[in-house]
C-alpha cells in the first residue's frame, strides 16, 4: 500500500464479492434464456438448468462459508446495512443532482458504504433469501409441492429476477462506468482506493480510519 | 394369398425407441428415465394375423422390416370382428416378438436332480425325447385289458395342451398321441 | 384447416385400457416400471388403476373411480390425458414457445427446444404434462399426448386416427372435425338425458374456450374427478402477459436510463475537468 | 357359441352371466355397444361388480355357485307368464321346435318329490339309472306328444312342477340377489320371448367351473328355448371361450373322451367297429327327424382312413383296433390325470403351451405330482411355472428326479396355420415376422418327434409297433407343410384324389378320408376357405360375413338356424332374417341367407319331406327336458362342494353324482366362512405365461390381489392396499387387499355371507411374479365334464 492509498475491502470480502457476483451473473444469464425466446436454443437439453443449479449452490454456499469464517465481519456488515441515519436521507435527496450533474455540495459525508451501496446490500440480502427459498422449493419439491405453490414460487422468483437484474445493471454501471465513480472498481479489484477518493466518497469512514491511525 | 390390403401405414411408420430400455431405470427411480428421441423407421411388410389371446378371433396387422423384425402391430381395420380395435393385451402384441429378451431362444435341458438348466442342441433333445417316449410307452403298453379286450393303450404318458396351437398342430398332436396309444390327452378346455 | 377433436364417451368405456397400451405401442413409450434381476418391481396399491400416474412415458391413463349413490354402486372410467385446450395454460407459460397450437387445434410441442423449466407441469388445470427430471441436475424434458402428431410418428398426416381412438373396442372414442364431434356429443347427451341421466353433459365444449378432447359424461364433471370450471390461473396468465413483458420493459428502461445518465454525467464530468 | 361375435349386435337384450366380456372378451364389447346403441339392454349377473357390470343397465349380484337357482327362478317366471300372457311368447316355437309337448315316462319323479334327487338314483354307485327320464313311445316307436301342453306327463307340465319351487323369494334367499332386482332382470330378459325379439346369453367360465357347470349351461338353454331365442339372429347361448384356438383344439378333440369331430372315444367294450357304432349312433323311428348323427359310421371310417390310409381296410374294421381304448367308466380328465400322476401311473408328460402349475386346480398338489414324473417335455415361448416346477420356491431341486426338456416355440404371427374362434370362425394366419433363431413351431416339433418314433419302431420294434408303422405321416422332409395337414383334415375322395367339398358326401366304405368331418369343406378344390378375407355382407345384412374365413359346419354362421323361421319358412324377425324360404329358388324352392341347418323344406311347405329343425337330436326337437347328462334331466340347485350355507332347496347339499378324490381336503364354513372365486382380468391372460413377460400389461396390472367388501375389511381390520393372507383347506397365499364398494356381503336367510375374489394369472416364473390363486382351489370337478370348481370354494382372510 502506498501512503496515498487506504484499504477499502479486505481480501476475504473481495473474494466473497467476486464469487457471489460471478455466480449471480451466471444465474442471471441462465435465467435470462427463459425471458428471451431467441436465446432458448441455449437452454435445449437443459444444460442451462444444470449450470443454474451448480451456481445456485455456489451462490448459497459462498456466503455461508464466509459467515463461518468471519462471523464478526458479517455481523458488522449486517449492522451497517440496517443502520440508517439522517445522512442517508440527505444522500437520497442529493443523489440525483450528484449522479447526473456531479453536484457534490448537497451530499452528506458517507460511511464505508454509502446509502446507495447500503440499498444494494439490503437488496442482495432480501432477494438472496427469496431466491434461495423459492429456488429450493422448485428444485427439491417439484413433485411434492402442490402445483399452485410451485406456480407462485416461479412468479416470485421471476419478479425477484427482474428486480435484482435491474439493480444489477445499476450496480455495474456505478461501479465501473459512471464517470465519477473512478475508483470503485479498484476498491473491489485491489481492495485499495486513494485517500482522496476515500475522503470524497466516504468521508465519515475516512475520518474514522484516520482517527484510528492517530 | 389374396388380401384386401389397406393403406394401414402410408408414409411414416412406428419407431421403437428401445422397447426394453430397462437399464436406464436402474436404481428404482422411475423418474430418472433417459430423454428419448424417437427414431424414424421405414415402412415394412404387412401381414394379417389373428390375436393369440381370447377366442374372439380379432384381426391384427403385423408390420415387419426386411429382416422380419416387428415394427408395429395393431388391429386390422378390415376385420369384421374388431374393426381395428385392440384391448390392452392385443395392443401389446409387439412385446411378444423376438425382440422380447425373455423369449426362449434355444432348447433347454434339466437333468434329473440338477439345480439348473443347460442349453442343448435340438437334435440331441429330440432324439432323447423320442427315446423316452418309446421306453416309457413300451414298458407300460397294454395290448389287452384284463378281460382280454383289445385296448392298445398306455396310461404311462400324458399329453396336455393345445388351445394355444393352430388347428393343424392340434390335429397332428392328437393323431400322434392316439397312435402312440395315449388316453391321458387333455387341454385347456377342461379347466 | 378444420379443427379436429376426440370425443370420449365415458358411458361406453369399459376400461380395457387398450388405449393406454396402444398409446405406448405407437409412440414407442416404454413401460414405467423398474426392473430387478429376475423381474419387475411394480405393485398394486389397492386399485385397478396402474401405473399410478401419468409420466413422460405414460401419456394416457384410465382413471377408475368408485361412487355409490342411492344404494347403487357405480364404477366410473375416465380418460386422463392432454385435453388440448384452446386456452391452454401450458402454451401460455412456455417461455420459448416450445408448446404451441397446431393447425388442428391441438397442443403440440417441440421436445428439442424444451428447456425443461416445468412451468407447464404446474400450470395445467388438468395436471397432465409430466417431465423426466433429475432431482440432482434438474435436467428435464416435458412429455405429454401429442394426439399422435409427434414428428416422424404422425398418424394424422397419414390419414389415420390417433392410436387410442383406433384401438377402442367398445367405440368409446371417436375422432373427427370438432364441430361434428360436438354435434355427436350433444346428441349422445340428449339420449342420456332421456334415459334419466339428468346430470349428463358434454364436457369440453366450451371449457377453456373449447377443448379438443371432449367427454360425454352421464354425471357432473366433479363426480368423474374433473374440474367443474377449469381455468388458467392468474399467475399462469401473468407469466407471458405480465412477467415477461415487465422483464423486458424494466430491463430496457434501466439500460436506457443508465445510458442517459452516463451521457449526462460524462458531459458534466468533462465540463468540470475543463 | 350357437351364434357368433358380430351377431350380438342383433340382440334386443343381452344377459352376461358367468362371464365378464368387458374384461375377458373386450372385442365382444364392441358388438354389445352396437346393440346398446340400438336400444338393447345389458344385464350383468355376477358375484362381483365387474367392468361389464359398470356398463350394464341392470346388475344382479349373486353368490358364487347359485346360477341354477337364479335361472330356474327366471324359468319359473317365464312359464307362469306363458300361462298368463301366451301372446307375449312364441308358442309355435315352443310347441313345434322344442320337446315341450313330449310325454315323459310316468315313473319320473323330480327333486321336489325326492328331496333333491331325480328318480333312478343309486346311492351306492353315486349315479342315475335314466330309465324313467325317457319319452313315452307310441306303437311305432315315435315319442308321444301333447301339443296342447296340458298332459301332466308332458315336458311342459313336468317342468312347471319342477320349477314352481323357484319363487323369487326362494331365489333371493339362495342367491342373495334382492327380489326386485331379480324381477327387473327377468322381466327385461323375458321381453325377448316375444316373436321377432331376440335375447342372447353370454357365458364363460363363471358358468362352467362348478360341480354342476353343465347343468348351469342347461338352465340357460332351457330359458332360451322357452323364449324362442335359439337359432335366431341376436339370440343363442354363447360360450365366450378364452384361448385363441380353444374352439379348434376342442373340435380336434385334444380331450380324452372324444376323437376329432366330437366322435366318442373308443373303449374296451367296443370289441368291433360295429359295437362302437352301435353304442354311439343314435336312432329314431320318426321319419321327419334328420337325426344327423346317424352319419357316425361315415365320420369314424373317414377319420381312420385319414390316419391309417391303406392299412385301414374293410377287412380289419378300418384299423379300428389301432385306436387306443379307454377302460369303460374310468375317467382320464385333467383332475384324474393329475391324480394318476400323483399315484405314479403317469411317467412321462408332454405339455404344449399349457401351464397347469398355475392353471390347474389345487396347484400345490399338481406341482407336487409333477415331481413323480420320469420326464417332462414342455414346448412354450417362455419359461413357465410348469417347466420350472422342480425349482419352485421352497423345493430342493436335488430331490426331484424328473428330466425336463424345454423347447422354444414360436408365437402366433411367426408361423402359418389356422385358428377357430369362439363363434366357430376358422381364420388363417400368415407368418408375419421371424422368431428367435432357434425357436421352432410346434408343427415342426411334432413332426420331428413322430418321425423319430417311426424310425425307432421300424428299427427296434415294440408293442403295437405296427400301429405306429402304419400311421400315415407324409408332410415333407424339412418343415411339415401346414397346407398338407389342412387338406388332410378336410379330407379326400380317395378314388379321385380330389378334396371333399362337404361332409355330406363322406362315406363309410373307406372311399373317403377326413381327419375331422366338422372341418370338411374348409379346404376344398376351390382353395383354403379359412384364408378368405372378403367382407361382403350377407344377403340380409345381419353380420354373417359369409365370405370371411370359414365357419363350421359347412360355413353355417348361426347353428339351428332353421328354428329362426316359422312353419312356412318365413323369419320370425323380419328385420333380422337368418334364412328365408324362397319358393322361386331352384325346382321346388330353396333357402336364402345363411347356410341352412339342412336344406329340407319348411314344415308347412312339405310335411313329408321336411325335417325337424334340431337335426343333431334324434327326436329333431330341442330338449327342454333331456336325458343326456349324468346328473338330471332338468336343472336343480345344489351347493358348491364347499359352501357357506346348507342347501335351502333340499336336503341334498351337493350334486349327488360328483366324484371326490380327496374328501379330506374339503374346507368347512366354521373354519373357512368366506366364499372365494377366481377370475381373470383384462390385462392378463390365463396362466399368465404370455402376459407376465410383457411389461406394458404388467404395469397396468402388476400383481395378484384379493378383492373384498368394505364390510369384510372392517370386520377384519384390513385397510385398502394392505397385504393379507387368504387361506383355504388346500393352501394359503399372501396378496394385496383391494377393498371396494363393488363387493357387498350377501344377505341370505338372515345370514351375512362374505365373498372375495382373486385373479389367478400369477406364479413364480416370469417378469411379474406372485402367488397363484389355484393354490387355494379344490381338486373336484363337474359331474359331466370334470371341469374344476374354481368359482366357488371357501377361504378365510386375515391380516398379515
Amino acid at each position: 500500500m502506498t501512503h496515498h492509498e487506504v484499504e477499502k475491502y479486505r481480501t476475504p470480502v473481495r473474494v466473497l464479492h467476486w464469487i457471489h457476483a460471478g455466480s449471480f451473473v451466471i444465474l442471471f444469464l441462465t435465467g435470462l434464456v427463459l425471458f428471451i425466446p431467441g436465446l432458448a436454443f441455449l437452454a435445449e437439453d437443459s444444460w442451462t438448468r444444470l449450470i443454474h443449479r451448480i451456481f445456485a449452490a455456489i451462490f448459497v454456499v459462498a456466503p455461508v462459508i464466509y459467515i463461518i469464517l468471519n462471523p464478526k465481519s458479517m455481523a458488522r456488515g449486517l449492522k451497517l446495512a440496517f443502520s440508517w441515519g439522517k445522512d442517508d436521507m440527505g444522500w437520497l435527496k442529493a443523489a440525483p443532482g450528484y449522479y447526473f450533474q456531479g453536484y457534490e455540495e448537497g451530499m452528506p459525508p458517507q460511511d464505508s458504504m454509502n446509502t446507495g451501496q447500503k440499498m444494494w446490500w439490503l437488496m442482495v440480502i432480501v432477494f438472496g433469501v427469496i431466491f434461495v427459498i423459492t429456488g429450493a422449493i422448485m428444485w427439491f419439491a417439484k413433485t411434492a409441492a402442490p402445483p399452485a405453490v410451485l406456480q407462485w414460487m416461479v412468479f416470485i422468483h421471476d419478479i425477484s429476477f427482474i428486480a435484482t437484474g435491474t439493480m444489477f445493471f445499476l450496480h455495474i454501471y456505478l461501479g465501473v462506468f459512471h464517470p465519477l465513480m473512478t475508483e470503485s472498481w479498484n476498491a473491489m479489484a485491489s481492495g485499495k482506493i486513494s485517500k482522496e477518493y476515500a475522503k470524497a466518497h466516504h468521508a465519515r469512514w475516512y475520518a474514522e480510519i484516520s482517527k484510528d491511525k492517530e | 394369398m389374396e388380401l384386401s390390403r389397406r393403406d394401414f401405414l402410408k408414409g411414416s411408420a412406428a419407431g421403437i425407441g428401445g422397447v426394453f430400455l430397462f437399464d436406464a431405470l436402474a436404481g428404482g427411480v422411475a423418474l430418472a428415465a433417459p430423454i428419448k428421441k424417437i427414431q424414424l423407421t421405414r415402412q415394412g411388410k404387412e401381414t394379417p394375423t389373428i390375436c393369440p389371446y381370447d377366442a374372439s378371433g380379432c384381426g391384427f396387422i403385423v408390420m415387419a422390416d426386411a429382416k422380419g423384425k416387428v415394427i408395429n402391430i395393431e388391429g386390422d381395420p378390415d376385420h369384421p370382428i374388431n374393426r381395428g380395435a385392440a384391448c390392452a393385451k392385443g395392443a401389446s402384441l409387439r412385446q411378444l416378438s423376438a425382440d422380447n429378451p425373455w423369449r426362449l431362444t434355444r432348447p433347454l435341458y434339466r437333468a434329473p436332480g440338477a439345480a439348473d438348466w443347460q442349453p442343448v442342441e435340438w437334435g440331441w433333445a429330440l432324439d432323447k425325447i423320442a427315446r423316452n417316449i418309446k421306453d416309457t410307452r413300451d414298458a407300460a403298453f397294454l395290448p389287452r385289458d384284463k378281460d382280454g379286450n383289445i385296448v392298445n393303450r398306455t396310461e404311462s404318458i400324458a399329453c396336455l395342451g393345445g388351445s394355444a396351437l393352430d388347428n393343424e398342430e392340434c390335429y397332428l398332436l392328437v393323431k400322434m398321441a392316439r397312435a402312440l396309444g395315449l388316453v391321458y390327452i387333455e387341454h385347456h378346455a377342461r379347466i | 384447416m378444420a379443427e379436429k377433436a376426440i370425443l370420449f364417451d365415458a358411458t361406453k368405456c369399459t376400461a380395457c385400457r387398450g388405449c393406454q397400451v396402444a398409446c405406448k405401442q405407437w409412440n414407442g413409450n416404454d413401460e414405467y416400471i423398474p426392473t430387478e434381476p429376475n423381474g419387475v418391481k411394480a405393485s398394486n396399491r389397492g386399485s385397478y388403476e396402474n401405473p399410478p400416474d401419468l409420466s413422460p412415458s405414460t401419456w394416457l391413463k384410465i382413471r377408475f373411480t368408485e361412487v355409490e349413490s342411492g344404494g347403487r354402486v357405480r364404477w366410473l372410467f375416465t380418460r386422463q390425458a392432454c385435453m388440448h385446450c384452446t386456452d391452454a395454460a401450458c402454451v401460455r407459460v412456455c417461455p420459448n414457445g416450445s408448446l404451441y397450437h397446431n393447425g388442428l387445434g391441438f397442443v403440440e410441442y417441440n421436445k428439442d427446444t424444451c428447456t425443461g423449466c416445468g412451468y407447464c407441469v404446474d400450470a395445467c388445470p388438468f395436471q397432465v404434462p409430466r417431465s423426466t427430471r433429475s432431482l440432482l441436475t434438474g435436467i428435464a424434458k416435458m412429455d405429454k399426448c401429442t394426439l399422435c402428431t409427434t414428428q416422424g410418428l404422425n398418424r394424422l398426416d397419414d390419414g389415420m386416427e390417433p392410436a387410442c381412438v383406433k384401438t377402442c373396442p367398445p367405440g368409446a372414442l371417436q375422432f373427427g372435425n370438432r364441430d361434428e364431434m360436438v354435434a355427436a356429443g350433444r346428441e349422445r347427451v340428449g339420449t342420456l338425458k332421456t334415459m334419466g341421466w339428468s346430470g349428463a353433459n358434454l364436457y369440453g365444449e366450451n371449457e377453456l374456450n373449447g377443448l379438443h378432447v371432449m367427454y360425454v359424461l352421464d354425471d357432473y364433471p366433479a363426480v368423474y374427478g374433473l374440474p367443474a370450471a377449469p381455468r388458467v390461473e392468474g399467475v399462469t396468465r401473468a407469466w407471458k402477459n405480465v412477467i415477461q413483458p415487465l422483464g423486458w420493459a424494466v430491463g430496457g428502461l434501466t439500460i436506457i436510463g443508465l445510458g442517459m445518465n452516463w451521457l449526462v454525467a460524462r458531459t458534466n464530468a468533462k465540463k468540470e475537468a475543463k | 357359441m350357437t351364434n357368433h361375435w358380430n351377431d350380438i349386435a342383433n340382440a334386443d337384450v343381452i344377459m352376461a352371466i358367468g362371464s365378464n366380456p368387458a374384461e375377458n372378451h373386450p372385442a365382444a364389447f364392441g358388438h354389445i355397444t352396437a346393440a346398446k346403441d340400438k336400444g338393447a339392454r345389458l344385464i350383468s349377473v355376477d358375484p362381483r361388480f365387474t367392468r361389464t357390470s359398470a356398463r350394464a343397465d341392470i346388475y344382479c349380484p349373486l353368490r358364487s355357485g347359485t346360477d341354477i337357482a337364479f335361472v330356474n327362478g327366471m324359468i319359473k317366471y317365464v312359464m307362469d307368464d306363458i300361462n298368463a300372457n301366451p301372446r307375449n311368447y312364441n308358442m309355435v316355437y315352443i310347441t313345434e321346435y322344442t320337446n315341450a309337448p313330449y310325454l315323459i315316462n310316468p315313473g319320473y319323479k323330480g327333486p321336489g318329490e325326492l328331496n333333491g334327487l331325480f328318480s333312478g338314483y343309486d346311492p351306492g354307485k353315486k349315479s342315475y339309472d335314466k330309465a324313467t327320464w325317457q319319452y313315452q313311445l307310441d306303437d311305432k316307436g315315435i315319442p308321444k306328444k301333447d301339443k296342447t301342453l296340458k298332459d301332466p306327463d308332458c315336458v311342459f307340465q313336468v317342468m312347471k312342477k319342477h320349477y314352481a319351487r323357484y319363487t323369487p323369494e326362494a331365489v333371493s334367499r339362495i342367491t342373495g340377489c334382492p327380489v326386485d332386482t331379480f324381477l327387473l332382470a327377468i322381466q327385461t330378459f323375458a321381453a325377448s320371448g316375444a316373436t321377432g325379439k331376440a335375447g342372447t346369453i353370454l357365458y364363460a367360465m363363471g358358468t362352467t367351473q362348478h360341480t354342476y357347470g353343465t347343468q348351469n349351461v342347461r338352465s340357460y338353454a332351457i330359458l332360451q328355448l322357452l323364449l324362442g331365442n335359439i337359432g335366431i339372429a341376436g339370440g343363442g347361448i354363447n360360450a365366450m371361450r378364452g384361448e385363441s384356438n380353444v374352439q379348434g383344439s376342442t373340435d380336434h378333440c385334444l380331450l380324452y373322451h372324444i376323437l376329432p369331430g366330437y366322435l366318442g372315444v373308443t373303449q374296451n367294450t367296443d370289441t368291433t367297429l360295429a359295437k362302437y357304432l352301435e353304442r354311439l349312433t343314435p336312432t329314431t323311428k320318426d321319419p321327419n327327424s334328420a337325426n344327423w348323427w346317424q352319419n357316425y359310421p361315415k365320420y369314424i371310417v373317414s377319420l381312420l382312413k385319414a390316419w391309417y390310409g391303406n392299412a385301414a381296410t374293410k377287412d380289419n374294421d378300418f384299423a379300428f383296433h389301432f385306436l387306443p381304448k379307454i377302460q369303460a367308466g374310468q375317467n382320464y380328465s385333467h383332475i384324474a390325470l393329475f391324480e394318476a400322476m400323483d399315484a405314479g401311473v403317469i411317467k412321462g408328460l408332454m405339455v404344449w403351451g399349457q401351464n397347469p402349475a398355475v392353471g390347474g386346480p389345487d396347484a400345490n398338489l399338481e406341482r407336487r405330482a409333477m415331481g413323480r414324473l420320469d420326464w417332462m417335455v414342455v414346448a412354450d415361448i417362455w419359461h413357465t411355472e410348469t417347466a420350472n416346477f422342480w425349482h419352485r420356491p421352497g423345493v430342493d431341486p436335488a430331490t426331484i428326479k424328473t428330466e425336463v426338456f424345454l423347447l422354444p416355440a414360436v408365437v402366433s404371427y411367426e408361423k402359418e396355420g389356422s385358428v377357430t374362434n369362439s363363434g366357430r370362425w376358422m381364420q388363417w394366419r400368415w407368418k408375419g415376422a421371424n422368431p428367435p433363431a432357434q425357436a421352432r413351431d410346434d408343427l415342426w416339433m411334432q413332426d420331428q418327434i413322430t418321425r423319430r418314433l417311426k424310425a425307432l419302431y421300424a428299427a427296434e420294434g415294440g408293442p403295437g409297433a405296427e400301429i405306429i408303422g402304419s400311421l400315415v405321416w407324409n408332410y415333407g422332409d424339412e418343415h411339415p407343410d401346414v397346407h398338407a395337414v389342412a387338406r388332410e383334415i378336410n379330407g379326400y375322395d380317395l378314388a379321385t384324389g380330389k378334396l371333399m367339398g362337404s361332409f355330406a358326401n363322406l362315406k363309410a366304405d373307406g372311399t373317403t378320408s377326413s381327419g375331422n368331418w366338422l372341418y370338411c369343406a374348409s379346404y376344398t378344390e376351390d382353395g383354403n376357405m379359412a384364408a378368405r378375407r372378403d367382407t361382403t355382407p350377407d344377403m340380409f345384412n345381419v353380420g354373417l360375413y359369409p365370405r370371411w374365413g370359414w365357419s363350421w359346419p359347412l360355413n353355417r354362421r348361426i347353428i339351428y338356424n332353421r328354428a329362426s323361421v316359422d312353419l312356412d319358412g318365413q323369419p320370425w324377425d323380419k328385420e333380422h332374417p337368418v334364412i328365408k324360404w324362397n319358393p322361386a329358388k331352384g325346382e321346388s324352392g330353396g333357402w336364402d341367407g345363411d347356410v341352412p341347418d339342412g336344406g329340407w323344406p319348411p314344415i308347412n311347405v312339405n310335411p313329408q319331406t321336411t325335417r325337424w329343425p334340431f337335426i343333431m337330436k334324434a327326436e329333431g326337437h330341442a330338449r327342454l327336458f333331456g336325458s343326456g347328462l349324468v346328473d338330471g334331466p332338468l336343472t336343480e340347485h345344489y351347493e358348491p362342494w364347499e359352501a357357506p350355507v346348507p342347501n335351502a332347496m333340499s336336503g341334498q347339499q351337493n350334486n349327488p353324482v360328483i366324484k371326490v378324490w380327496r374328501p379330506e381336503e374339503q374346507g368347512t364354513p366354521d373354519k373357512y366362512p368366506i366364499v372365494c372365486s377366481t377370475y381373470r382380468v383384462c390385462e392378463h391372460w390365463q396362466g399368465g405365461q404370455m402376459t407376465r413377460n410383457m411389461p406394458w400389461v404388467i404395469e397396468a396390472q402388476p400383481e395378484p390381489f384379493v378383492e373384498m367388501s368394505e364390510e369384510l375389511a372392517a370386520e377384519k381390520g384390513i385397510a385398502n392396499g394392505e397385504r393379507v393372507i387368504v387361506e383355504s383347506a388346500r393352501g394359503r397365499i399372501e396378496v394385496v387387499a383391494v377393498v371396494t364398494m363393488r363387493f357387498k356381503p350377501f344377505q341370505m336367510n338372515g345370514r351375512r355371507v362374505h365373498q372375495v375374489g382373486i385373479p389367478w394369472h400369477w406364479g413364480y416364473t416370469g417378469l411379474s411374479t406372485g402367488p397363484s390363486a389355484n393354490e387355494l382351489t379344490p381338486h373336484v370337478g363337474d359331474a359331466n365334464t370334470m371341469i374344476p370348481e374354481y368359482k366357488a370354494f371357501l377361504v378365510d382372510v386375515k391380516k398379515v
